[in-house]
Order: C-alpha cells, then structure tokens, then sequence
C-alpha cells in the first residue's frame, strides 16, 4: 500500500534503490552522504540483502562491481572525495561492462572543501572524471520524490546498457525532507538485467546484440567467462589489435550514443511563450521555479528548461531551444560547468549566461529572479 | 505559506523538532518541507533547522522571509534572526538568550529549558516545549497532527512525558 | 592557591566534577563550570589535567 | 598548563569538540610530552588526516598540516625524508589511520622512517557522526551497524609490530601523564613510533553502546587498562577483557632517512 | 596434469610468461588443488588484480575476474558476500597484494571472509618491468633502486596472522606438490586463508640481482626452504637466512558471510 | 657545456626536472611512465636529492605535496590509472595551493586499457578529474626537445601560482628517442618560489599579494602556518562563511584567469594563408607536421594551431582563428575531447571537425592529409 | 612409457632439463625441449611438474 | 630519409640496437628518431623497433614506408614486413625464419643466430651482427659511427667481443 511519508532525499534514494530491487551495498561513509549507507545498513537485511561497510571507497565500488557479477543489484554512495578516489573502479565498471549506479552527493569545493553545505562542483567530473575514453550516464533529481523515482531508472538504464550510472545528488536535495508518496514496492517493476540466450558453449561473453550491449550471465551459473580492464574482444580475452581496439571502444559509446533519445529526461516548466530560458538541474531547479513563478507574476516570459539527465548531454535540444528564446541563463553551483554544454550546444546563437554561485549556500529566488531582470 | 527557524546549539532537538514540524503538516494534509544547515564545526555551535509549510507546492525548500524564529541560545539569536522582519516572531528561551535586537515587536521571551527542567527533571525535552510554544503562538499545525507527528517520533516508553512537555509548551504561551 | 576557571572554553562536561577528590566544583544552571568550595581544594590539578577543554587551572601558591 | 597553552597552542579555542570528548586530553599529553622533551617548536611539523581528531593539528602552534581523510602519513613521509632535520608528528583518528590510512600505517611502519603517530582511538568514526571503524570491538551497536558489528578489531599494536614498527605504546586518557610518557619516549625514538591513545567518544560511541557519559567512560580507560608491568603477573583470565598500556614493542631497525643520506653520500662519490 | 590442462585451462595456450617464469607451476599447483578437492568448476571464481601473476586468471576456466591492479579483494569480497556458495579464489602479486593492495589484504584478513588467496610472491614488479615492491629483500638492486633497496620486505605471514588471518601458508615453486597441499587446505579452510606461493622472475628479479636462470632460482628455493616441522628442531643460526614452508597458522574465528546470514535471519524476524 | 643526446621523452621530463631544480620524486611505476621514475631514482641522488617509491599512487602524490612544503621543488608520474587515484590529492595542493608537478604519459581506454599503447584520452580528465571547481593548468609537448624545456616551464608556472601543473605526455612522445640538446644545467634559471616577505608575527599565511597568490613559507623556517583542504581564509584556518567561501575559491581561479595570456603557449605552422587550419597537441602534433608539409606540396593551404598549454585552454586565440580559417579540424587520439572546446570556442563561426582516433595507433600523416582532403 | 612434448607452449628455459635426474632432456638449436634418450627416462614426471609452461607430460605405460 | 624496422622477439636486444642506431646517425650529423612498439603480451612475442634517419628534420616519428625490414623471428616476418614495398629490403635470420613473403625481390638470407652463436659462442651478440649487416648493405650511417655507438652502450668489458660481432655481421653481407 502506498505510503505517504515526509523524507530526506537520501532516504528517498535508499528506499528507492531497494524498491528496485538493491541486495547489495557496499561503501564508506562520508558528509553529506552518509545516510544512503546508514539506511541500507538497517534496510538490506530485512529483505536479505547484504550491506558492507568497506576500508575505504575504491574498496566500496570494488565490492559491488564484484556483487553484480554474481546478478545483483547494488549501491555505492559518497561524496566528492570519495567520488575522486572511485574514478579508476567507474573505468573499469565501464570498459567491463558491469551494471553498477552510484550515488554522489555533492559538497562544496576541491578537497576537503565544506562538508556539509551544497555545491553542484562534480558535474563535470561526473563525465570526465577517470581516464581513457568512456560514455556516461548521470541523473540529476530535484526532489524528494525525483530521488526514489530516478534511482529506479538509475536500475533501469545501468542494468540495460550494462554501465555505471551516477545518480548526482546536492546536499540541498540530499538532505531536505519533503512529502513523498511511496508505493507498495511489489507495484514497482524491477529492471531486469539481459540474461544469455544461448548454452555456456556457444556464449560468448562479450558479444553485443544489436543494441550494442552483450547479454550477460551471473557468476555460478556455469558461463564461465572472463571479466577484464584491458581492451579485449567479444570473447572477453584481452585484444589489443587496432581492431578490436576500435571496435570495443566504439561501442560503449555507440550503445548510449545510439539510444540517446530514450535516456534524455529533460522538464520544461513554462517554457511554451518564454523569451529566457533558464536551463539548470538538481537542487538549483528549485530556485528557478520559485524565481520563473515571481518573474511571471511580473509578466516576464521566462521559463526553465530542467535537466534531469545531464549526461548524455541532450545537445540536440538545447540546440531546439536556442532556436525558441533569446537568451539563456544557466544558474549553478559552480564556477560554470554545465553551462560550457549548453554554449557547445547554442553555437552562438543566442547568448548563454551563467549564473554561477560558489560561496556555499544556494541560489536563492530572488538572486535569480534579479539575475533575470538585470540581463 | 509560513516559514520558520528553529535554532540553538548541536545538541537542543531542534533538527527532530523541525521534521515533527513538517510532519504534522503532512498529517494535516498540507505540504511541508524541512532543512538545516550545520557546520562540521556545529558540535556545540549553532545549527538551524527550518520549516516551510504551505497549502500549494513548495518550490525552494530553504527560508527566505521568516515569519518565526525560535532561538535556544543567544549564538542562535544573533546569527539566525538578522532576516526576520519587524513583524516577524522571535521566540527565545530566556534560560540561554540574554540580548534580543531591538527592531523586533513580537518577541516571545520563554524560560524554555529552565521549565521544562523544573518541571519534567530534564532538558532533554525543550524541543518538545518549544514546539508546543510554536504551535499555540503560530496555529501552523493542529495540536492533534503535533501530538502524533511527535508521539510517532520519540522513543518508547516517553509518550507521557512527551505530552506534558508539549502541554507546558501551549501553556508558556497561552499565559 | 587559585582555581581559574574559563568560562568560554567550558562546556560541561562534568568531567573535572566527577574526578575533583575533594568536591570542590560544580556546574552552575547554564551547565559551566563553577567553584563550589575552593577551600577544600588540595591543588592536585586532577581537574586541570583531565579538563578536555582547557577551562580549569590550579595554582598552587 | 596555562603557559603551554599559550606558548603552543594557537589563539583558536575553544576547540569544536563535544562536551566530554577526550581529544583535548590527548592533544595536551602530546603537547606536554613536546615540552618535555624541547623541541624546537620551530623545527616541529604536526601532520594530520581527516576526523575529529586529525583537527587537533589546527590548533597547535607549528608548521601543521591538515590534510586528506588517511592520507596524514604520506604527506608527513614526504615533509620527514625532505628535511630530516624537522620532527615530524603525526595525528591521526582509529578510521583514518586504519580504515582508509591502513596502507600507508603498514608501509610507513616498514620503512621505519622516523615519524611519531598518536592514534586517537575513540572506536568509532567521529566526525560523520558514528560509524563503525576497524577498531570498533566486536558487536557495537554503530549507525553503520545497527544489528551490532560482526568484524573483529584490529589489534593495532600487532598489526604495527607485524609490519615492522620499531616502537610501540599504548596510553589512554585518563591515564593522561602516562600518556605523555609514552608519546615523548616515541617522539625520542629514531625509527617509527606509534602511539595508540585510547580515547571517549561519549557523543557518537558512548551513546550507542551505552557507555555513560565522558566521566564514565573515563573510568571505564581506568579500570580496564593494565600496565604492561603489571600484567605480567596476570592469568590469561585475569587479563580477559583488559588491554595493556606502556611500551609494547622496542626494537632496532636502521632508520629511513639517515640511510638514505647513506645512498646519497654514495652516488656523490659516483660510486655505485 | 594433461587432463587437468584440458579441463581446467582454457585454449589460450601458450601463456604470456617469460621463459623459466614460476607462475605457470604455481597455477597449475592452484587447478591440481581445485581438482583434488573435486570443486565445482560452475561454482568456483577466480579474482586477480593486474600483474604479470595476475593474468592467471585468464588462463583458467572459471567465471574469472581480472580486476584492477591492488583491488582483487574487494572484487571478491564483493563476489563472496553476494553469493557465499561460491568458492572465491583470489590470485594476486606481491606488489598487487602488499603495495597499492595492502590495506584490503590486512581488512580483508581482518573480516575473516572465507577467501584463499595465493599471493604470487617473486618479490619485484615483473609486469612493469623490475621495480622493488614490499616484498623485496633489503640490499637487492631494481631499476627503481639503482644503489640497492633500504627498506625491509614485510614478512607477509606474519603481517596476515597480525591483520587477523586464520589460515597462513607458504610454499615455494620448487616445492609443488607441497604448494598444492597447502594451498587445498587453504581452500577447505573456512575463513580467510592466506598461501604465499615464492616463485621466480628470472628475468627482472634474477637478473638485476644475478640469481642466476630459472633453474637456479629454483635450487635457491628448495636450499632455502625448510618445513615447518624441520624448523622446529633447527636453532636460531641455522634457520639464518632460511624460510619456512607449509602451514604457518591456523586458529578458529567465525567467517563473515556466516554471521551476516545470522544477521539477516534475524532482521527479518524483526528483532533487533 | 651543452651536450646533444638521443633521449626518450621519458628521460628529458626527468632530465627537465633535475634541470629545473627539482630534488624530490615520490611515486609508483606505471606503464608508459616508468622510466620517469627509474631514471629519477639514478640521478636523484646524484644532485643530493631523494626518491622513494611508494606504496601506492596517492602516496606518492601525497609525499610530493609534503616535501613541497618544505620548499623543494618535487615531481610524481604516472598513466591513466595512477592519474584517477591522484585526483583527490590534485584538489587538494589546489586549494592548499602546494606547488607540485605531475607528469601523466597516457595510455589507451578506460581502466587498464593498453598500457604500452599511445592515445590522448585524459586530457578532459586533467581538466575535470577531480571534485570540486578548480583552475588547471597543463602542458603538452610534442618533442623530447620540448618534454625538457616544458618542465622546467612547469616548474616555473607551478611555483608562480602555487599550483599542481600537469605535464600530459602521450606514449608516442614518452617513448620515442630523438635528439636533443641539453645545456649546461647551471646555465639554466632555476624558478623560485616567492617567500614571505614579513616576519612570523605579521604572515598570513594564505594572503595574497595583487597577483592573487600568497608567498609561501617553507616549513621549519618558524612561519608555522597551517594547510588545511578545508575551505579557509587569508589566516589558512577553516572558515566556512559564504564570503571566504566565495572569495577563496575566486581567487584560485582568478590569479589563473588574470594570468592567461602569459600561461597561454602555443604554436602556429603555416597558419599565415591557411584557410584549413589543424588544431592539435602532444604525439599528434607529429603527424600534423608531416600532413601539411605534403598538404602544401599538394597546393593545400592548411596550418597548425599547435596547443602548447592546453589548459586553461585559448579560448580567445581559438575564436581569433575562426576569424581566418574556413574550417578547423581537430586530430586527437580519443573519442573527440579537446575538439569539444574548440567548438565553444568557436560558437558555430566555421565548421570545426572531429578526428577522432581511438585504436591504439597513432594517426599517420597520409590519414590526417587523406582526412584534410575530403573536408 | 611415453614422453609427449609440445614445442608451441616450450619456451625452452631448460628447467626440465635440469630437473631430470637420468638426463632424458635437452634443447635443439631454436632453443625447445627435445627428448635426447627417452630409454633412460624413469617417469618420475619432474619434467612435467616443473615446467612453466606445460610442454612436456609423461605417462606411465 | 631512410626508415627502418628492426624486428623480433623480446630478448634479442632490437630496441637497443635501434638506440645504436639512431645514436650513430647522430654522430653523424644527422637528425633520428627511435621508436618501439611492444605489447604487455610481448614477453617472447613479436616487438618492433623503428629507427627514421634523415638530413631533415624528422616530424612522424613512426615508419610508413619502411625502407629495410630486418626480421628475427617468424612471427616478425609475418607481422611487420606486410607494408614493405616490393623493392624494399628484407633481411631474416634464417636460424628462425623459414619462409618469406614472395613479392620481395630484396631479401637477404643472413644466418645470424647460427653464425654468431659458431663464432662467438653466444647468441647474445646477434643484435649487433644484424647491425652489422644493416650498415653494411643500407650505409644509413658510417662504420665509425657505429662503432663509437656500440661502445658507448655496451657495458664495460664486452668492447672486443661486439666489435668482432659488428665486423661479423658486416661480413655476412659482403659475402
Ligand atoms: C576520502 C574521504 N572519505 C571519507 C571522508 C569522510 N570522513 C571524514 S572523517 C571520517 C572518519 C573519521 O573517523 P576517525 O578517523 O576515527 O576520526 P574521529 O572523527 O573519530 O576522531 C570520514 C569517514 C572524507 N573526508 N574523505
Ligand atoms: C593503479 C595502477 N598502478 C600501477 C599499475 C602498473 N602496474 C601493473 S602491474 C604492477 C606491478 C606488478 O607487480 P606484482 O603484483 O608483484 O606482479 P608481478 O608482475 O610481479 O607478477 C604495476 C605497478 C597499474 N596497472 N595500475
Ligand atoms: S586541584 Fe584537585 S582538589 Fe582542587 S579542584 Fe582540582 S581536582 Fe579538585
Ligand atoms: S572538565 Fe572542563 S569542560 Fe568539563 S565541566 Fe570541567 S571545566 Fe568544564
Ligand atoms: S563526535 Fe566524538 S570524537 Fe568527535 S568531537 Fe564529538 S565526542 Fe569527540
Ligand atoms: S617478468 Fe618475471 S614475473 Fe613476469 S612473466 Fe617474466 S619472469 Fe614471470
Ligand atoms: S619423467 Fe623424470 S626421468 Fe623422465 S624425462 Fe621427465 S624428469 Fe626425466
Ligand atoms: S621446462 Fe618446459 S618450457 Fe622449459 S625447456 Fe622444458 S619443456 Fe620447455
Ligand atoms: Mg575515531
Ligand atoms: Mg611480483
């Protein structure tokens, strides 16, 4: 049965990941993120699932890309730097092929920086963080409700396209409370991951189907295949020819690439007549309809444009929306990240300004809505 | 909507106090959000916790134009009620707060913790009496929404006391 | 001999209270530390050594 | 007390830890031992990690480093072999030092490069608010660990020795004289010293485990710690339940740095 | 062994190893185990990290993991406590297991997880080409250590036993009858076990340091290994410069994947 | 005197570093990168300096952050894996603004990827790798003869703006040999690190002078400052206010920003007529040369816009060069990476066009000139 | 008795040939295991106990 | 500009000898460039080592149209002469190689391992008989300049024995 229930977006996000099915968490704590792990620590065991608490967080991400070999779903949770030190293991989540998602939320600065204030600093690191080439998916939620559902499709798109996915929280969406309503979980549909269609002996480990992703066998049910960092062929055996090279490489991207159209989610609140456009994501998104709903009271057209998946980057709709405003502004909480995307994108054709603000608190309505009026 | 500030120092309640708050809200069927802030350098220090609660979607969850500060220490008072406007409410526990700013009309000037430990024995429960303070000063949230929001929250076997505290509350302003 | 107590570093934690041999200090309302009967002190600074925040010294004269 | 304070403690306090919190203790026992032995405070580098305690270094009046969540060993190896001529202290928490730290506590350990390391050991990670860490006992309740921990705790004492530690000590806070004893014996040393110093988290650990307050948990360092003297003319059953305080482990090993001056004197002399 | 070969090795033949290279006798020790404990083949998983030892995995017919250079453990931490009816056998180097990987292999120890390990220890970096790692003897030449190396290798077993381990072994190349044997009680221990496989790099170890080829290597390790038996009768001097073969530990501790079930069990019973 | 040698790239970063003054080398051995540190360990020392190997990459990273401190100019190398665990100390020496060097010869892919294999795909991770905003600045070179000289100009820039500079080297350039001729390293400027010019009474420790960059104390000389990855102020002691929040991590950014058209390098071949022009870096750069010098035998007129520094990126340079050319191609080995700036540069003035290549081979001059031709 | 050799997998370190105790082994001139006298061999199997590279295997008749 | 590949497996000393090479070019007032490509899976596979000799300035650094080949191995010859063209040189060591690709009319049959292995008692020198064997037929740089090149690489103590290798080498194509 439903429930309704006031929550933080961290909680959201646990109880999420176990709607869609997690039986495995493994990570180590870290502001402002913590609770996703003290919450799967009480929560995994009541449905028989397992939580660890490791040595560190390369070891947090370690455990569970090992965890997923074996079919589960499975969870790390932390904060820039522990996101910093998983970068190797996302890599190697990536080129191998093993359905992970991973919950970051943001705190402010490089380093230790400010622990417990919000930032929006990681968003570039999200998709270029760990070395080599390598696609990305990354959802940004706005809410309290946003947390649960999106960590659900955070299964859905890691489990299908066999990848990491980065769930891009802030401390403002991580760690307020607001209403949610929660369903039975028996109601909520499980991702489900592509199991092999054909016996142990004519399996080949890492042959894709013609979406581009290879089915794949759980650990002990006799595949026997081998996993590997290194650039290796459909068999799964390290290949270091040009070829082989190419081919895998191309194909990680080509499998996000060529569904880029299904993975975009994107909002756009009162976009219809507007003139600016603001585009933003995440906790910012909060302020933005706050200060759009004031601005419009003031009869200025402006309307926002939300990202909710950032990466794979939706170029091609920005590119549309350049084409409907005549400027636009994106606000965050950095010194100007995303909004190098949306000026790739733009290509000049109508001015893009960023809002960008560091100092640790929020955007608040009335900045943006000054912001706004000022252009 | 109202929007309101619960503050005082690390270890008073108040980030418990705020999702009671938020929670009664629910209870009685309005929107509610709740947030803090904190420091890694809190222990001890000011923290915040705050409160919006609205009959329509809450879009920015943080708190712009107070219409009450509650502040348990005079840490509190002078670093959370600069934003309160002249015609907002500042209640604070007289047992900790010594200076209030001037500008101020509606000032609340509550012996919280002192009360509630003569009374109940124990300062652990000032949140409970300032959230009947609250609630009786601002009518936020029904008494009834309070009584369970705060009974769902506490520990077991503290029910009782828990509603005397807020009784004392309610009655701190009613006098 | 003095006891110098500090006021803003106090935090009541009791400790000094608890360790005094000669009960000789207390916590006030506010919950900082207070003198309740310097005479009886033997200056054995246990409370200076255990102070985790550095609010109470002992002088011996 | 009050002079040391002035002289080597910065004008930042009071401090952010909790009412009750055996960190200040601590500090102070390294600062005593400092001043005891002399050393130049000039030529004396205090290097933390991230925790509650690794910000002890913020307060100290010394060339100080506060640097990454288990990383204090590093940077302190690297500021040590640099300039051998500095006194380099390292300060660090039970999840830093062996949680994420653990690596480097071996291999510093190994090189026996002349470092000094307090461990606070409060059994818990402080400040995110009481996780368990790997030197949490056995069945402690932690917000991680709400059924109570399965791990077994390191010994960390052993673990040092195992991994080639030429000094080993253990002292607590209430035993805080003792403490200074030991931490200045390390700091003397000329090899790796490590001194465990067993502290109260009343707020994160005390509360969970239902430990009492800071005085309880004060008394509880009393009447379990042994003196390495005296137990050894306890049973095994009367030592159950007990750790030993005082210097666990002294051996020789050449230290890193001055061997290798040795190298360098070598290859200046292009030999080979 | 041609049998074994068959069925326990995948057509990848021949392996990327150096002529005289021991990981091909330390692998086959590792299947001709597998095969004397009858495991099942579908049911058993092999995890290593990166390094020239580390690419056994590829070789073996198993559900494999090669995983990142150090981090073997936690791969299979991961793979064990998911699906404890899995045999996880973890293959790993010395720079791999005890460098970047040390601190896994202390906690993992620490956990008492059932795991068994084989450390491939040829005490240089091969992959890389002949750097010193954690197990290299003090005063051997690397290309990292033109002027001979200052630091003392960790004695692995004892580092293991101190962390926490509960079954620790060592065998050697030469010795691999005696490899197989220790490493399949390994196996059938239930916890975490350590097997420190010495073997031989003829071409970065034993050259730099004129051991001579691999046949020499292996003379070394049959002179200068004794039992653990024949230790016991030997005094101090005349186990000078020797090392000890066979089980070096063994002690009882529950294992982790057992307790968590408990844990589970009575979570869902809704107690707490 | 000066002596010509065939030198790897490998070894002219080493012998650039001794050059430069550097006498402190903490790292781990990493394929392409190896013989950076092996060589270190010989000459080290030899000039009364001191290498030690550590137990992992963050270590060594770490140990370089801390000699830095006690005035010695010091360096670490690594590849791709070992460049992911060191992000979370990058941010750090930003913030802490610790001087220090780290030379990055990438290999191919994600994770282990191709160790011995020449690609280009960590140059956004130099930008974004670790957490948090920060300003980057990183160098690429394109000979041996320029792996020398660009580190000691890393050297220089680290030590001016009290910052990690980045050398990204590729495997084609860290592992060919070529001449070079090497001066007399006494002959060469050694850059200096500015010291405090007050006592200890007066110093704080993180306030800036006009150029936004504070002198900096070596340790143990009795200025006893502290260093924290907390956010902080001019005292260096943690300050989490909205305002030191905000002016910290501007300034970081800014004494960069102010500064770039002195850190920008860069070179131009045969730019004057073109109307094609090629931008490019590092190994690639190689095979541009050759491409256009047959490109131009064949009557086509194509350039090179050769980054030097890469980081901050030339933005303005970029857009000036838009002005001239009818169209931009951008050869890299990798997905597409640093052609993405040069599109926001470039704001749609021409058509900018990928050349990706991401096989493990470099791209050979006939490829590039056969690319240039079919535009 | 037969001595089975497989000259793609031998790598010919010579480590059988030193380990074989009635000198049954040797190496050709490309440097692989060829078996110089199988008459003297006592398939005691050190030869395929110890070869890194699983190219000699020895069956006992 | 000549390009060269020197190609074999991994213990016959061909990336050395290309560093000999180069160096040799450069004592001779000309510009080189050394290059290798091995895989991890190299250790006795296939490796190559690339030597580009020119008046000019080199700016590719790789050879394309490879001007001489010299193959020690089988897998060598399969590998890395395919982009050699029809009047390029090819020059094996028929001690391991036993066939060659038809379409090359250059192809110099040298018995290096066996010859220098009878001659000098050690296949260890057979890099330097091959350099030998390149200088002599290419003269892509002087005999004195190798010969200076080689001593200043090889350690102290084997000066002698790689002269004699050098000359050997030079003989078998004289021949
Ligand atoms: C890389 C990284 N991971 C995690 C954290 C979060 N963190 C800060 S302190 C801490 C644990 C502190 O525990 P301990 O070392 O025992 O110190 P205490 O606070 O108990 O004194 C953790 C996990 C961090 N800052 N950086
Ligand atoms: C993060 C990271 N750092 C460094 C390396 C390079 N590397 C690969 S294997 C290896 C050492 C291997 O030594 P060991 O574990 O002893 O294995 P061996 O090759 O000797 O069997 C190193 C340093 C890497 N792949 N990844
Ligand atoms: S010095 Fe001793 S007796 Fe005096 S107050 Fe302190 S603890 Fe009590
Ligand atoms: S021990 Fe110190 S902090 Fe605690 S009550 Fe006494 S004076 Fe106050
Ligand atoms: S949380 Fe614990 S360790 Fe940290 S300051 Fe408070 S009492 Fe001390
Ligand atoms: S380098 Fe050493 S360890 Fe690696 S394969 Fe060769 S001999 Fe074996
Ligand atoms: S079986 Fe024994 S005797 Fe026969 S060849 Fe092998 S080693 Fe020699
Ligand atoms: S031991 Fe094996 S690889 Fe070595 S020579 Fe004998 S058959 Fe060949
Ligand atoms: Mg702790
Ligand atoms: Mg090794």
């Amino acid at each position: 049965m439903a429930k309704v229930l006031l929550l933080q977006g961290n909680q959201a996000c646990a109880e999420g990941a176990i709607a869609a099915g997690v039986t495995f968490f493994a990570g180590y704590p870290i502001t402002p993120s913590t609770e996703i792990a003290e919450i799967m620590a009480k929560r995994l065991p009541e449905v028989g699932g397992k939580f660890i608490q490791m040595e560190d967080e390369i070891a947090g991400i370690g455990a569970i890309v090992g965890a997923s070999l074996t079919g589960k779903k499975v969870l790390t949770a932390t904060s820039g730097p522990g996101f910093s030190l998983k970068q190797e293991f996302i890599g190697y989540a990536t080129i191998a092929e093993v359905p992970i998602v991973i919950a970051n939320v943001q705190r402010v600065g490089p380093s230790t920086g400010q622990p417990t204030a919000p930032a929006q600093g990681d968003m570039m690191q999200a998709r270029w963080g760990t070395h080599g080439d390598h696609p990305v998916i990354a959802l940004t939620p706005a809410s309290v409700p946003e947390c649960f559902t999106l960590t659900i499709k955070a299964y859905e798109l890691s489990e299908k396209y066999r990848m990491p996915v980065l769930l891009m929280l802030d401390e403002i969406i991580g760690h307020m409370r607001e209403k949610i309503e929660i369903p039975d979980y028996d109601t909520i549909e499980k991702p489900v991951r592509k199991g092999p269609r054909v016996g142990p002996s004519e399996f080949k480990a890492y042959e894709p189907d013609s979406d581009g992703v290879p089915p794949m066998a759980d650990f002990g049910t006799g595949y026997r295949y081998h996993v590997t960092g290194l650039v290796h062929d459909e068999t799964g055996f390290p290949n270091g020819s040009p070829a082989a090279t190419e081919k895998l490489l191309k194909r990680l991207h080509e499998k996000v690439e060529r569904d880029i159209d299904k993975i975009t989610m994107y909002e756009e609140y009162k976009l219809d007549d507007a003139e600016i456009a603001i585009v933003t994501y995440g906790g910012t998104a909060r302020s933005a309809y706050a200060a759009i709903d004031m601005a419009r009271e003031e009869g200025i057209k402006v309307g926002m444009f939300r990202l909710i998946s950032v990466w794979p980057f939706p170029e091609k709709e920005i590119a549309q929306l350049a084409q409907k405003v005549k400027v636009i502004v994106v606000p965050e909480l950095n010194y100007g990240q995303m909004v190098g995307e949306v000026k790739k994108a733009v290509e000049g054709k109508v001015p893009v300004k960023p809002m960008s603000k560091y100092d640790s608190e929020p955007i608040s309505p009335k900045e943006l809505l000054e912001f706004v009026k000022n252009l | 909507m109202i929007e309101m500030r619960l503050s005082g120092s690390g270890g008073q309640g108040l980030i418990l106090a705020g999702i009671i708050l938020a929670e009664a809200a629910l209870l009685d069927g309005k929107m509610a959000i709740q947030s803090q802030s904190y420091g890694p350098e809190a222990r001890g220090g000011a923290s915040k916790s705050e409160v919006i609660i609205s009959e329509k979607a809450i879009h920015y969850p943080k708190v712009t134009k107070p219409n009450l500060v509650l502040a348990m220490t005079q840490e509190a008072v002078d670093k959370y009620s600069k934003d309160l406007p002249a015609d907002g409410i500042l209640m604070i526990d007289t047992t900790f707060v010594k200076k209030v700013p001037d500008h101020l009309k509606n000032v609340y000037h509550l012996p919280i913790t002192e009360k509630v430990t003569a009374e109940l024995g124990k300062a652990l429960f000032a949140n409970i009496v300032a959230l009947g303070a609250i609630v009786a000063t601002t009518k936020a949230v029904s008494v009834e929404s309070i009584t369970t929001a705060i009974l769902h929250r506490v520990p077991k076997g503290t029910e009782d006391i828990n509603k005397r505290a807020l009784e004392l509350g309610i009655a701190l302003v009613a006098k | 001999m003095a006891i110098k107590t500090i006021g803003k570093h106090c935090k009541g934690c009791g400790v000094c209270v608890t360790f005094c041999p000669k009960q000789v200090l207390g916590l006030d309302a506010l919950g900082k530390i207070t003198v309740v009967d310097e005479t009886k002190c033997i200056t054995c600074k246990q409370c200076e050594m255990r102070c985790p925040d550095y609010a109470i010294f002992v002088e011996k004269k | 007390m009050e002079k040391l304070i002035e002289k080597y403690y910065r004008p930042r306090l009071p401090h952010i830890w909790c009412p009750g919190c055996g960190n200040g203790i601590v500090t102070s026992s390294i600062i005593k031992a400092i001043d005891k032995l002399g050393l130049d405070q000039d030529k004396t580098v205090i290097v933390s990690g991230i925790g509650c305690s690794s910000r002890a270094s913020g307060y100290l009046n010394f060339d100080t480093v506060h640097s990454l969540h288990g990383r204090a060993l590093p940077v302190a190896t690297g500021i040590k072999l640099a300039d051998p001529e500095l006194n380099v202290i390292v300060i660090t928490g039970d999840g830093d030092g062996t949680a994420i730290g653990g690596n480097h506590f071996i291999h510093t350990a190994r090189r026996n490069i002349n470092l000094t390391v307090i461990l606070f050991n409060n059994n818990i990670y402080g400040m995110t608010g009481g996780q368990y860490s790997p030197l949490t006992p056995t069945d402690s309740k932690a917000t991680t660990a709400p059924y109570g921990t399965l791990e077994r705790a390191f010994d960390i004492a052993e673990l040092a020795k195992a991994a080639g530690a030429t000094y080993v000590a253990r002292g607590t806070a209430f035993h805080a004289n003792m403490l200074v004893d030991v931490i200045a014996k390390g700091i003397s040393h000329d090899g790796f010293s490590l001194i465990e110093a067993v502290t109260q988290c009343p707020i994160y650990f005390g509360r969970q485990n239902k430990k009492g307050d800071a005085s309880a948990m004060l008394k509880t360092q009393r009447d379990n710690a042994v003196t390495v003297e005296a137990a050894k003319k306890l049973s095994p059953e009367q030592l159950e339940g007990k750790f030993k305080i005082g210097v666990l482990h002294q051996s020789e090993a050449p230290e890193y740095t001055k061997q290798y001056q040795a190298i360098i004197d070598r290859a200046q002399k292009g030999a080979k």
